[in-house]
C-alpha cells in the first residue's frame, strides 16, 4: 500500500520513550530486588559466619535450582494472566514415574524421557481445560494439584524408590570444575535464555503480553489467544517434571510427596520479581533474582541459627511489600501534586500551566501551531 | 432549531471557572470553564482530546481538579467522590457505558441506592416497577430481568440513560450518549432531555454531531487543547464557525468521496448465517469500491462484519478473499489474506490500553518486523513512528499508554495498526464514533484514498449522512438479515431508513 | 398500558424460568451429587449414615471448611481471594489454647469473642492493605499466609497445646448435640444463614456482587468499594478464627500445623459450590454444600474401599468435574440468553 | 521451645563452627523429623540438652515445621557450613537424605541417627530405642491381650514413607500371621502424623470396619488423636486403642479408660543416649565400629552392636497403675 494514504499537513516528531534509558533499565521493580539480592548478599558475607565460604553458593544454587526451573515458564504463563498451581504436583509426578520405570528396568535415560512426556501431558491437560474448555486457570490448577499429587502418592504407595545411578545423579549435583556452582545450572542458564528470549525478542512474546493486557484486543489482532496459553502450559508442564527429575537426582529418591507445597515459593518467587498477578506486565530477570533473594535469606538465616519459620515471615513481608511500595510512591506524588494545584487555585492568575508540566505543554502547543500554520 | 424558552436567564445552576487537570505528564485540561443553567440545553463540543469528558468527570467528582473554581447551586463545592455528586442532584452519562455484567438490569438503575424496607431489606418490587415505567417512557425493550452481560453497545447505553434519568437530578450531563444509537433511540432521547430541560433542569449535552447539537441545544461551549475557548447562544453562531473554533482552522468538505474505478471482487461473503444473530447474508465488495452496511443499531452489522473476519464463528456460509476462501474462526489467516476489521469497541477490541502506541501499532505486523528470530523495540519504534506522525497522533512520545490517549487519537492508532498490514479488503465497523469533524474528514479522505489505491472497503456506520456521503453501494441490515442493496443514486434516506425497518427487499 | 403489560408479564415468568434453571445449574447440582455420595457409601455401609458417630461426623467434619468457604466466597465475590484463612484458622487456634492455658479462671464461651476478633484483626490487615494500596489480594494473602504461619511457629516453636489444657466442657462442644444435630454444625449453619441473607437482601451484599462484576464501575457509582473490600476480608478472617476456635474443641490438640493447606481446599469448595473464580456470580449456600462435598468425599472413600493413596486424586477429578460441568451449565444459560435477545429484537 | 534454644545458642554456634577445626567441639545440633512433635520435643530439649548440660557442649535444635525430606537437606547442609562437632538426626527418608549427611562427614562432621534411622553407610551410629522385633512384639501382645486374641484390628501409622514405623509394620504383620491366627489386619491408614488426618481417619477406620476390635498406632501423634476420638465415640469401651505414646498425652484417655495400656521407651533417655553417643565420636572415644564401648552418664555404659547400633533397651508398659509416676 503507498504511503501516499495521508499527507501528513506536519511532521510531527516522537521521542521513543517518555523516560532515559539509564531509568528504565534502572528504576524498576525488577532491579529493585536485584538490588536486594546483592544488598542481602553482601551483608550476610560480613554479617552472618561460614555465608561468605563457596560451599554456601553451591548449596544455596542447590535449593534454589527447582524453583528457578519453574518460575521461568511460570512467569509467562502469569503475564497471560492465567496461572499454574499445579507444578508442585507434576514435579512429584514425574519424580514418581521416573522411579517406578527405572526400577521396572528401563535405562534411567528413557524414564527420564518418559516422566518429561507425561509432564507434558500433564500441562497440555491444563490447557485443554482452560483453552478449550474454557475454565478460570486458577480454579482448574488447585483441582489438577490435587489430581496429579494424588496420581503420584497413589502410584508409589508407602515405598520411596532410591539408589539411582551416581553417574546421573553427579550429572547435576556435581560443581563445574573451578567453580562453586553445580552443574544443574548451567540448564537454568540455559531455559533462562530461551525464555528470555521467547517473551521479550519474539512475536511470540508481543502476543504473551498483548494477551495479559487485554485478552479480546489481542484476540481482534490476529493473536492465537487459546494456541498460545495452551503452549505456555505445556511448557510449564514440561519444566516441571524436568525438575522433577532434578529432584529425584538430587535426593537420590523418587518419592509421591516431593516437593509438596513447591508451588506457592515458586508463585511468591514470581510475584516478588515484579510480575503482575493481572498479567500484561513483568520481565524474566525479576523472577531469577526475587528466586535467588528468597533463596540467600533462607540460608542466610539458618547460618545464623535463626528458625526456618522467621524465613517465612520475611518472604510474606516482602511480597507484600514489592507491591504495596509501588502504589504508595504513586499516593505521595498525587498527595504532592494536589496541594501544588490547590495552592495555585487560591490565586485567580494562575490560569497558565505548571513549570512542572512546561515540557508537555509545548509538546501539545507545538502540535495545535502546525494545526494553524497552514 | 429550538430557541432557549426562558426569556430571563436564571441563575447559574453549575459554574467552573478555570478548572484544570493533568495526570503526571498528560495535562488534560488546562483551564475549563462552563456555566449551565436551569431550563436549558448546553452543548459543549470539542476535538478529541480536547478535554470534554476530564471535565464531565471533575464535575461528576470522579477526579479532582488540581486548579480553578467550582460552584453548584451558587455554593462553592469540592465533591470527593461520585456519591457526593450524585447525592447533590448531579446525574452523569459517562462516555463509556459503566454497567455489572453479571447484575439484572433492574439492579444496574439502582445499585447502591434500592429502596428498602424494614431491616435494611431491598425492596424488589418496587425497584422493577420504576424501571418498566422508566423503559416504557424511553421506549426501551430490555428485559429488565437479564443480566447486562450481552447487550449491545446501544442497549447499554440505554440502560446508561434510564440510570441518569432514574436519579431526577436537578442537573444531567450526558457525554456523547448518542455515539451508539441510531435515529429513532436519538429521536426519543432528545424527547426526554426536551422534558427534561421544560421541567427547568439544566442539561449538558457533549456530541461530535453537529445536526444533534444544532436541533437539541440551545447554547454551546467550545474547548480545545483543554482550554476554554468560546461560549455562544445556538442561534447566533453557525456549524462553519464553530467548527473553525474547535479546530482551529477551516476543515475542507466532510465527505471528500472521490470515485475510484470499480476494480474485479476481492470480499465475497455467501450465506454467512450465525444462528440468533443474522442469517444467509450474502454479498460482494470489488476493488475500488466502498460498500456501506446500514442498519438500525442492533441489527447484526458488527456481528457480520465480525464473523466474515474470523473473531466471531460462524454456523454456515462461505468467506472468500481475492478468490481465496478463508477458514473460518481464524483472524491471524484472515489477515494472512490481506483482510482487516477496524472494530467497533475501540478500547475493548481495537486497541491494547495498557500497552504503548508503538506496541498497539505494530502488534499486527508483528512477525514481519522480526529478524532472524529477534523483534527489538527498536524496529517496533521505527516503523510506529512513521504511523504516528501520517496520522497526527498526540502524543509525546511513541510508549504512551493507548488507554491514555483520548478517544479520537486511540481511533487513529488503531486505524494505523491495520493499514500498517497493508490490507486488500478493509472493513470498518463506526469508524468514526465518537471522533471530531476534523479528524472524521481526515478518515473519511483516508478512506476514499484507500478505495482509490484499489482496496476494498466494507463500512459499518450508524450516521446515515456519513453512509450516503461515502457509500458507492449500501447494503441494508434489518434483525440480521440484507433486506436491500442500493446503488449510490437509489440510496436516500427515506429508502434506506425504509429497508432497515421491513423485512421485504426493496432493490433487486 | 396494555402494551407494556405483555412483555412484562412475559419478563416476569421469563424470570421465573432462569431464577429455577439458575438453581438447577449451581446449588441444587452440588446438593444433589452430595446426596448422591452419602447414599452410595451408605448403602455400601448403614454406619456413614445411621451409626450416632457416623452421622455425628457427617455433620461436623465439613462444618470447620464450611465456615471458611463461607468467608472465602465473600471474598471471592468481590473478585478477590484470601489464601491466608489456614493460617488465620492456625494462629487463632493456638492464641485460644494459650489462653486456656494462662487463664484458666476465663469463662470458656468467652473464647469464641477472642477468636473471631482476633481472625477479624488479621483479616482487617489483608483487607486495609489490599484496599488502600490498591494491590492484588492474591499476592497480599499469599505473602500473609507465610507471614502469619511463620508467626505462628516462631510463637509456638515444637510446643503443643493438648486436650488436658482446655476445659472439658469446652472440648464436649466438639462432640456435643442438640436434638442429635451437633453444636459446630448449628453454629456453623447461623453464620450461613447470615451471611446468606446479607448477600442477598443488604445493599451491602448487592454490592459486593457490583464490585466483583466491575471494579470499575464500582468506583464511577461512587460505591464505597474500600469499605466493602474491607468487610468482606474482616469477615473472611473473623470466620476462619472460629474455625480455628472450633477445631480446638473438635481436635483438642493444637500444633504450629494447625489448618495448613485450608486455604486451596477452601477455594476449592467455593468454586465446586459454583462461585466464579472471578467474582460477581456464585452464592454462599453453593460455598457451603461445596464444601460438605468436597469432606464428605473423602470420608466415604475409605469406606468405598477406594484405598489411601487414591483419595486426593479422586478429590482431584472431582472439583475439575464440577467446573466442568458448571460451565457447561452457564454456556446453556448463555444460549437461552442468546434466544430471548432475538426474540425481543424480533 | 525450640526458638529461644535456636537464638541462645546461635552465638555459640558461631563459637562452635569457628574452632571447628580443634578435635574438642562439641556443638552438638539436634535435627528431628519435625518441629511442634511432642516425642521429639521430650528427646531433644528434655534428654539430649541436659545430657549436653552435663558434658558442657552446645545444644541446639533445628527442624522443618513439615515432616519432609527435602527440607531436612537444607538443615544437615547449614549444620556442615557451621561446621557443628555432631548432628543427631532422624530421618524422614532412609535414602533422600544419605548424600547430604555423607558431605556432612566428609566436613568432619560427626552423624548419629536416631528414632528413625538412614542407610547404615550414611551414618557412625544409630540410636536404636528398642529393637523392631520388641517393639513389634510389645505392640501384638498388648493388643491380643486387650481383644482377647481374635478380631479384626487396623494400625494407624505415621506417615507412608516413615522408615521405622513401616519396619515395625512388616514385623507385626509377621507375628500376627504366626502366633495370632484369629486376629485379622483389615487394613493400615496413614495419618501423616498430623492430628486432623490422624483424628479423621481413625474415624473413617471405625465407620468402614464395624467389627473392628482395636487399633493399633505405632506414633505418638497417632496414638492420642486416636484415643481422644474414641474417647467422644460410641465405639468407647468396644475398640481397642494401644501403640505407642507418650504418658502427658495418653494420661487422661488412660484415666477416663479410653485405653488400657500402651508402651514407649523413655525418649528423654533416647535424646540423651544419643548426644552421649555423639560425645563419644567428636572424642574419638569411638568409631562406630561393632564392640566398641562408651560411657552415657547416669544411663551407664553403652556396647555398639552390629553396623553402628546402640540399643536403649526394651519398651516400656504404660498403664492405669503406673502412668502416674511418669512426667514427658
Ligand atoms: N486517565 C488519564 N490518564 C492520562 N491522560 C488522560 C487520562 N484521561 C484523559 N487523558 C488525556 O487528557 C486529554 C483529554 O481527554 P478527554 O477524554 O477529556 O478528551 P475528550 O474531549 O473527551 O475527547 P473525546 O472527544 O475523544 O472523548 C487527552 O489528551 C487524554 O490523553
Ligand atoms: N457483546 C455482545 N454479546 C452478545 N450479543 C451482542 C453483543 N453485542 C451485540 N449483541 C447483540 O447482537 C445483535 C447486534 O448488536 P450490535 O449492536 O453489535 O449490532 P450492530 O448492527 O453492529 O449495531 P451497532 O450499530 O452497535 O454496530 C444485537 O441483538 C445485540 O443485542
Ligand atoms: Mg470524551
Ligand atoms: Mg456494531
Amino acid at each position: 500500500m503507498a504511503s501516499t494514504t495521508l499527507t501528513p499537513t506536519t511532521s510531527r516528531t516522537y521521542r521513543d520513550f517518555q523516560r532515559p534509558r539509564w531509568q528504565r533499565m534502572l528504576l524498576t521493580r525488577e532491579m529493585a530486588v536485584v538490588a536486594a539480592l546483592i544488598g542481602v548478599i553482601a551483608f550476610a558475607s560480613v554479617a552472618v559466619d561460614n555465608f561468605a565460604s563457596s560451599i554456601t553458593y553451591t548449596y544455596l544454587f542447590l535449593d534454589v535450582a527447582a524453583i528457578l526451573l519453574i518460575a521461568l515458564p511460570m512467569t509467562l504463563v502469569i503475564v497471560t494472566g492465567e496461572i499454574d498451581l499445579s507444578v508442585a504436583s507434576v514435579v512429584g509426578l514425574s519424580s514418581v514415574l521416573t522411579g517406578t520405570l527405572y526400577q521396572a528396568g528401563l535405562p534411567f535415560a528413557v524414564a527420564a524421557l518418559l516422566a518429561i512426556a507425561a509432564g507434558a501431558v500433564a500441562g497440555a491437560i491444563n490447557g485443554f481445560l482452560v483453552t478449550v474448555v474454557g475454565l478460570p486457570s486458577l480454579a482448574v490448577t488447585i483441582g489438577t494439584l490435587a489430581l496429579f499429587r494424588g496420581l503420584a502418592v497413589g502410584l508409589l504407595g508407602t515405598t520411596a524408590i532410591t539408589d539411582f545411578p551416581d553417574s546421573w545423579r553427579d550429572l547435576v549435583t556435581n560443581k563445574i570444575p573451578g567453580t562453586p556452582v553445580p552443574a544443574i545450572i548451567v540448564l537454568v542458564v540455559v531455559l533462562a535464555i530461551v525464555f528470555g528470549w521467547l517473551l521479550h525478542f519474539t512475536p511470540f512474546g508481543r502476543g504473551i503480553f498483548a494477551i495479559g493486557q487485554s485478552k479480546e484486543a489481542a484476540h481482534f489482532s490476529g493473536v492465537r489467544v487459546g494456541r498460545t496459553k495452551l503452549i505456555l502450559f505445556i511448557l510449564s508442564g514440561t519444566v516441571a517434571a524436568l525438575a522433577g527429575i532434578y529432584y529425584t537426582l538430587r535426593y537420590g529418591s523418587a518419592r509421591g510427596d516431593n516437593a509438596t507445597g513447591l508451588e506457592l515459593s515458586v508463585v511468591a518467587a514470581v510475584l516478588l520479581g515484579g510480575v503482575s498477578i493481572f498479567g500484561g506486565r513483568g520481565a524474566l530477570h525479576g523472577p531469577i533474582a526475587g528466586a535467588l533473594l528468597i533463596g540467600a535469606m533462607a540460608s542466610a538465616l539458618r547460618l545464623a541459627s535463626v528458625t526456618s519459620d522467621v524465613i517465612n515471615v520475611i518472604t510474606g513481608t516482602l511480597l507484600i511489600l514489592s507491591v504495596v511500595s509501588p502504589s504508595l510512591l504513586a499516593w505521595a506524588q498525587s498527595r504532592r501534586a494536589r496541594r501544588r494545584g490547590k495552592k495555585e487555585g487560591e490565586d485567580p492568575a494562575s490560569a497558565d500551566p505548571r513549570p512542572a508540566q512546561a515540557a508537555d505543554a509545548t509538546v501539545a502547543r507545538r502540535s495545535t501551531m502546525g494545526e494553524e500554520e497552514q | 432549531m429550538t430557541a432557549p424558552p426562558a426569556a430571563t436567564p436564571a441563575a447559574p445552576a453549575l459554574v467552573l471557572d478555570g478548572v484544570a487537570k493533568s495526570f503526571g505528564p498528560v495535562v488534560a485540561l488546562r483551564s475549563g470553564s462552563l456555566t449551565l443553567r436551569p431550563g436549558s440545553i448546553h452543548a459543549l463540543i470539542g476535538e478529541n482530546g480536547a478535554g470534554k469528558s476530564t471535565l464531565v468527570k471533575i464535575i461528576a467528582g470522579l477526579y479532582q481538579r488540581d486548579a480553578g473554581t467550582f460552584e453548584y447551586l451558587g455554593e462553592p463545592v469540592d465533591f470527593g467522590t461520585t456519591a457526593e455528586s450524585k447525592g447533590a442532584g448531579i446525574a452523569v452519562i459517562y462516555q463509556e457505558p459503566t454497567l455489572f455484567p453479571d447484575l439484572s438490569v433492574t439492579e444496574n438503575v439502582f445499585m447502591g441506592r434500592q429502596p428498602t424496607l424494614s431491616l435494611g431489606r431491598i425492596d424488589k418490587r418496587a425497584m422493577r416497577a420504576e424501571v418498566v415505567a422508566l423503559f416504557e417512557q424511553l421506549g426501551v425493550h430490555v428485559d429488565p430481568d437479564r443480566p447486562t452481560r450481552g447487550l449491545s453497545i446501544a442497549d447499554q447505553q440505554l440502560v446508561e440513560i434510564a440510570k441518569a434519568m432514574s436519579l431526577d437530578a436537578k442537573v444531567l450531563v450526558m457525554d456523547e450518549p448518542t455515539a451508539a444509537l441510531s435515529g429513532v433511540e436519538v429521536e426519543r432521547l432528545f424527547g426526554v432531555a426536551r422534558a427534561l430541560r421544560d421541567e427547568g433542569r439544566a442539561l449538558l449535552f457533549i456530541s461530535h454531531r453537529f445536526d444533534e447539537v444544532f436541533d437539541l441545544c440551545d447554547t454551546v461551549t467550545v474547548m480545545r487543547d483543554g482550554e476554554y475557548i468560546s461560549t455562544s447562544a445556538i442561534a447566533d453562531t453557525t456549524v462553519d464557525r464553530l467548527v473553525r473554533e474547535m479546530v482551529g482552522r477551516d476543515v475542507t468538505d466532510l465527505f471528500p468521496k472521490t470515485v475510484a474505478p470499480v476494480g474485479d471482487v476481492l470480499l465475497e461473503v455467501e450465506g454467512l448465517t450465525r444462528t440468533g444473530v443474522f442469517h444467509d447474508v450474502s454479498f460482494e465488495v470489488r476493488a475500488g469500491e466502498i460498500v456501506a452496511l446500514a442498519g438500525l443499531v442492533g441489527a447484526g452489522r458488527s456481528e457480520i462484519a465480525r464473523a466474515a473476519f474470523g473473531v466471531d464463528p460462524y454456523d454456515a456460509g462461505t468467506v472468500t478473499v481475492a478468490g481465496r476462501r478463508l477458514a473460518g474462526g481464524d483472524p491471524a489467516a484472515a489477515m494472512r489474506q490481506g483482510l482487516a476489521l477496524i472494530p467497533e469497541d475501540r478500547r475493548r477490541q481495537g486497541a491494547v490500553l495498557d500497552s504503548g502506541i508503538a506496541r498497539n501499532v505494530t502488534l499486527t505486523i508483528r512477525d514481519r518486523l522480526t529478524r532472524a528470530g529477534v523483534l527489538t523495540s527498536a524496529a517496533e519504534n521505527a516503523s510506529a513512528r512513521e504511523w504516528a506522525a501520517r496520522f497526527e497522533v498526540r502524543a509525546p512520545s511513541l510508549d504512551t499508554l493507548a488507554g491514555t490517549l483520548s478517544g479520537g487519537n486511540q481511533q487513529k492508532v488503531v486505524i494505523a495498526k491495520w493499514l500498517a498490514t497493508e490490507p486488500r479488503v478493509l472493513i470498518v465497523d463506526e469508524p468514526t464514533r465518537g471522533i471530531d469533524v476534523g479528524t472524521k474528514s481526515e478518515v473519511h479522505r483516508l478512506l476514499s484514498d484507500l478505495a482509490g489505491q484499489g482496496l476494498a472497503i466494507l463500512m459499518i456506520s450508524s450516521e446515515l449522512p456519513e453512509v450516503l456521503g461515502m457509500a458507492d453501494r449500501v447494503l441494508v441490515v434489518h434483525e440480521g438479515r440484507i433486506t436491500a442493496n442500493l446503488t449510490r443514486e437509489e440510496a436516500t434516506p427515506e429508502a434506506v431508513m425504509y429497508a432497515a425497518t421491513h423485512d421485504v427487499e426493496v432493490a433487486r | 398500558m396494555t402494551l407494556t403489560d405483555a412483555p412484562d408479564r412475559a419478563a416476569t415468568s421469563s424470570l421465573g424460568a432462569r431464577a429455577l434453571a439458575l438453581v438447577k445449574q449451581r446449588e441444587v447440582g452440588v446438593l444433589a451429587a452430595f446426596i448422591l455420595v452419602v447414599a452410595v457409601t451408605t448403602a455400601k455401609n448403614p454406619n456413614f449414615l445411621f451409626s450416632n458417630d457416623g452421622f455425628r461426623d457427617l455433620l461436623v467434619t465439613p462444618s470447620l471448611l464450611m465456615l471458611i468457604a463461607v468467608g472465602q466466597a465473600m471474598v471471592i465475590i468481590t473478585r478477590n481471594v484470601d489464601l491466608s484463612v489456614g493460617s488465620v484458622m492456625g494462629l487463632t487456634a493456638y492464641l485460644v489454647g494459650t489462653v486456656f492455658v494462662d487463664m484458666p479462671w476465663l469463662p470458656w464461651p468467652l473464647v469464641f469473642l477472642i477468636g473471631l476478633a482476633f481472625g477479624g484483626l488479621l483479616g482487617l490487615i489483608n483487607g486495609a492493605i489490599v484496599a488502600f494500596a490498591k494491590v492484588p489480594s492474591l499476592v497480599v494473602t499469599l505473602g500473609t499466609l507465610y507471614a502469619f504461619r511463620g508467626i505462628n511457629v516462631m510463637w509456638t516453636g515444637s510446643d503443643r497445646i493438648n486436650a488436658s489444657d482446655m476445659p472439658r466442657d469446652f472440648l464436649d462442644l466438639g462432640t456435643s448435640a442438640i436434638w442429635r444435630i451437633p453444636i459446630i454444625t448449628i453454629i456453623a449453619l447461623v453464620v450461613l444463614a447470615a451471611a446468606g441473607w446479607y448477600m442477598t437482601t443488604q445493599r451491602g451484599g448487592r454490592e459486593f456482587y457490583a464490585m466483583g462484576s466491575d471494579p470499575d464501575a464500582a468506583t464511577l457509582y461512587g460505591l464505597n468499594v474500600r469499605r466493602r473490600l474491607i468487610t468482606a476480608f474482616v469477615v473472611s478472617g473473623a470466620l476462619a478464627g472460629l474455625a480455628g476456635v472450633l477445631y480446638a474443641a473438635r481436635y483438642g490438640t493444637v500444633n504450629s500445623q494447625v489448618g495448613s493447606g485450608y486455604e486451596l481446599q477452601a477455594v476449592g469448595a467455593a468454586v465446586i459450590g459454583g462461585v466464579a473464580i472471578f467474582g460477581g456470580s456464585g452464592t454462599v449456600f453453593g460455598a457451603a454444600i461445596g464444601a460438605f462435598l468436597l469432606m464428605t468425599i473423602n470420608r466415604s472413600l475409605p469406606v468405598l474401599g477406594v484405598q489411601d493413596f487414591w483419595q486426593q486424586a479422586v478429590v482431584g477429578a472431582l472439583i475439575i468435574g464440577a467446573i466442568v460441568l458448571d460451565s457447561l451449565a452457564a454456556r446453556r444459560q448463555e444460549r437461552t440468553l442468546a434466544k430471548e435477545r432475538e426474540r425481543s429484537h424480533g | 521451645s525450640s526458638g529461644d534454644s535456636g537464638s541462645e545458642s546461635s552465638e555459640s554456634a558461631g563459637g562452635g563452627g569457628g574452632d571447628s577445626m580443634s578435635d574438642a567441639n562439641l556443638a552438638i545440633t539436634f535435627l528431628p523429623k519435625n518441629l511442634g512433635n511432642a516425642y521429639f520435643d521430650t528427646s531433644n530439649s528434655v534428654g539430649g540438652a541436659s545430657a549436653i548440660e552435663e558434658f558442657g557442649g552446645t545444644y541446639e535444635e533445628v527442624g522443618p515445621a513439615e515432616a519432609t525430606p527435602d527440607s531436612q537437606v537444607s538443615f544437615i547442609n547449614t549444620a556442615t557450613q557451621q561446621g557443628v562437632g555432631a548432628l543427631v538426626v532422624s530421618a524422614n527418608d532412609p535414602a533422600a537424605i544419605c548424600d547430604a549427611l555423607n558431605e556432612a562427614r566428609d566436613a568432619g562432621v560427626k552423624v548419629v541417627t536416631y528414632d528413625s534411622d538412614t542407610n547404615a553407610e550414611c551414618r557412625d551410629i544409630f540410636i536404636n530405642q528398642a529393637t523392631a522385633e520388641g517393639i513389634a512384639q510389645v505392640q501384638v501382645d498388648m493388643i491380643a491381650e486387650q481383644i482377647g486374641d481374635a478380631g479384626q484390628i487396623a494400625i494407624l501409622s505415621a506417615s507412608a514413607n516413615a522408615t521405622n514405623q513401616n519396619a515395625w509394620i512388616e514385623m507385626m504383620e509377621e507375628i500376627l500371621a504366626a502366633d495370632h491366627p484369629d486376629i485379622e489386619l483389615v487394613e493400615t491408614v496413614y495419618g501423616d502424623d498430623d492430628d486432623q488426618t490422624s483424628f479423621d481417619k481413625t474415624a473413617a477406620l471405625l465407620q468402614t470396619y464395624p467389627d473392628l476390635k482395636g487399633i493399633i498406632s505405632p506414633t505418638t501423634v497417632g496414638i492420642s488423636a486416636a484415643a481422644r476420638y474414641l474417647s467422644t465415640s460410641d465405639a468407647k469401651g468396644e475398640v481397642a486403642i494401644t501403640g505407642l505414646g507418650t504418658p502427658n498425652q495418653m494420661r487422661e484417655y488412660v484415666e477416663d479408660g479410653t485405653v488400657t495400656e500402651f508402651a514407649l521407651w523413655n525418649p528423654a533417655d533416647l535424646g540423651y543416649l544419643a548426644a552421649y553417643a555423639a560425645k563419644a565420636l567428636i572424642e574419638g572415644e569411638i568409631t562406630g565400629a561393632e564392640g566398641d564401648t562408651f560411657e552415657a552418664g547416669e544411663l551407664g555404659s553403652y556396647e555398639v552392636g552390629a553396623d553402628g547400633t546402640v540399643l536403649l533397651g526394651e519398651p516400656y508398659r504404660f498403664n492405669a497403675d503406673n502412668i502416674g509416676d511418669f512426667d514427658f
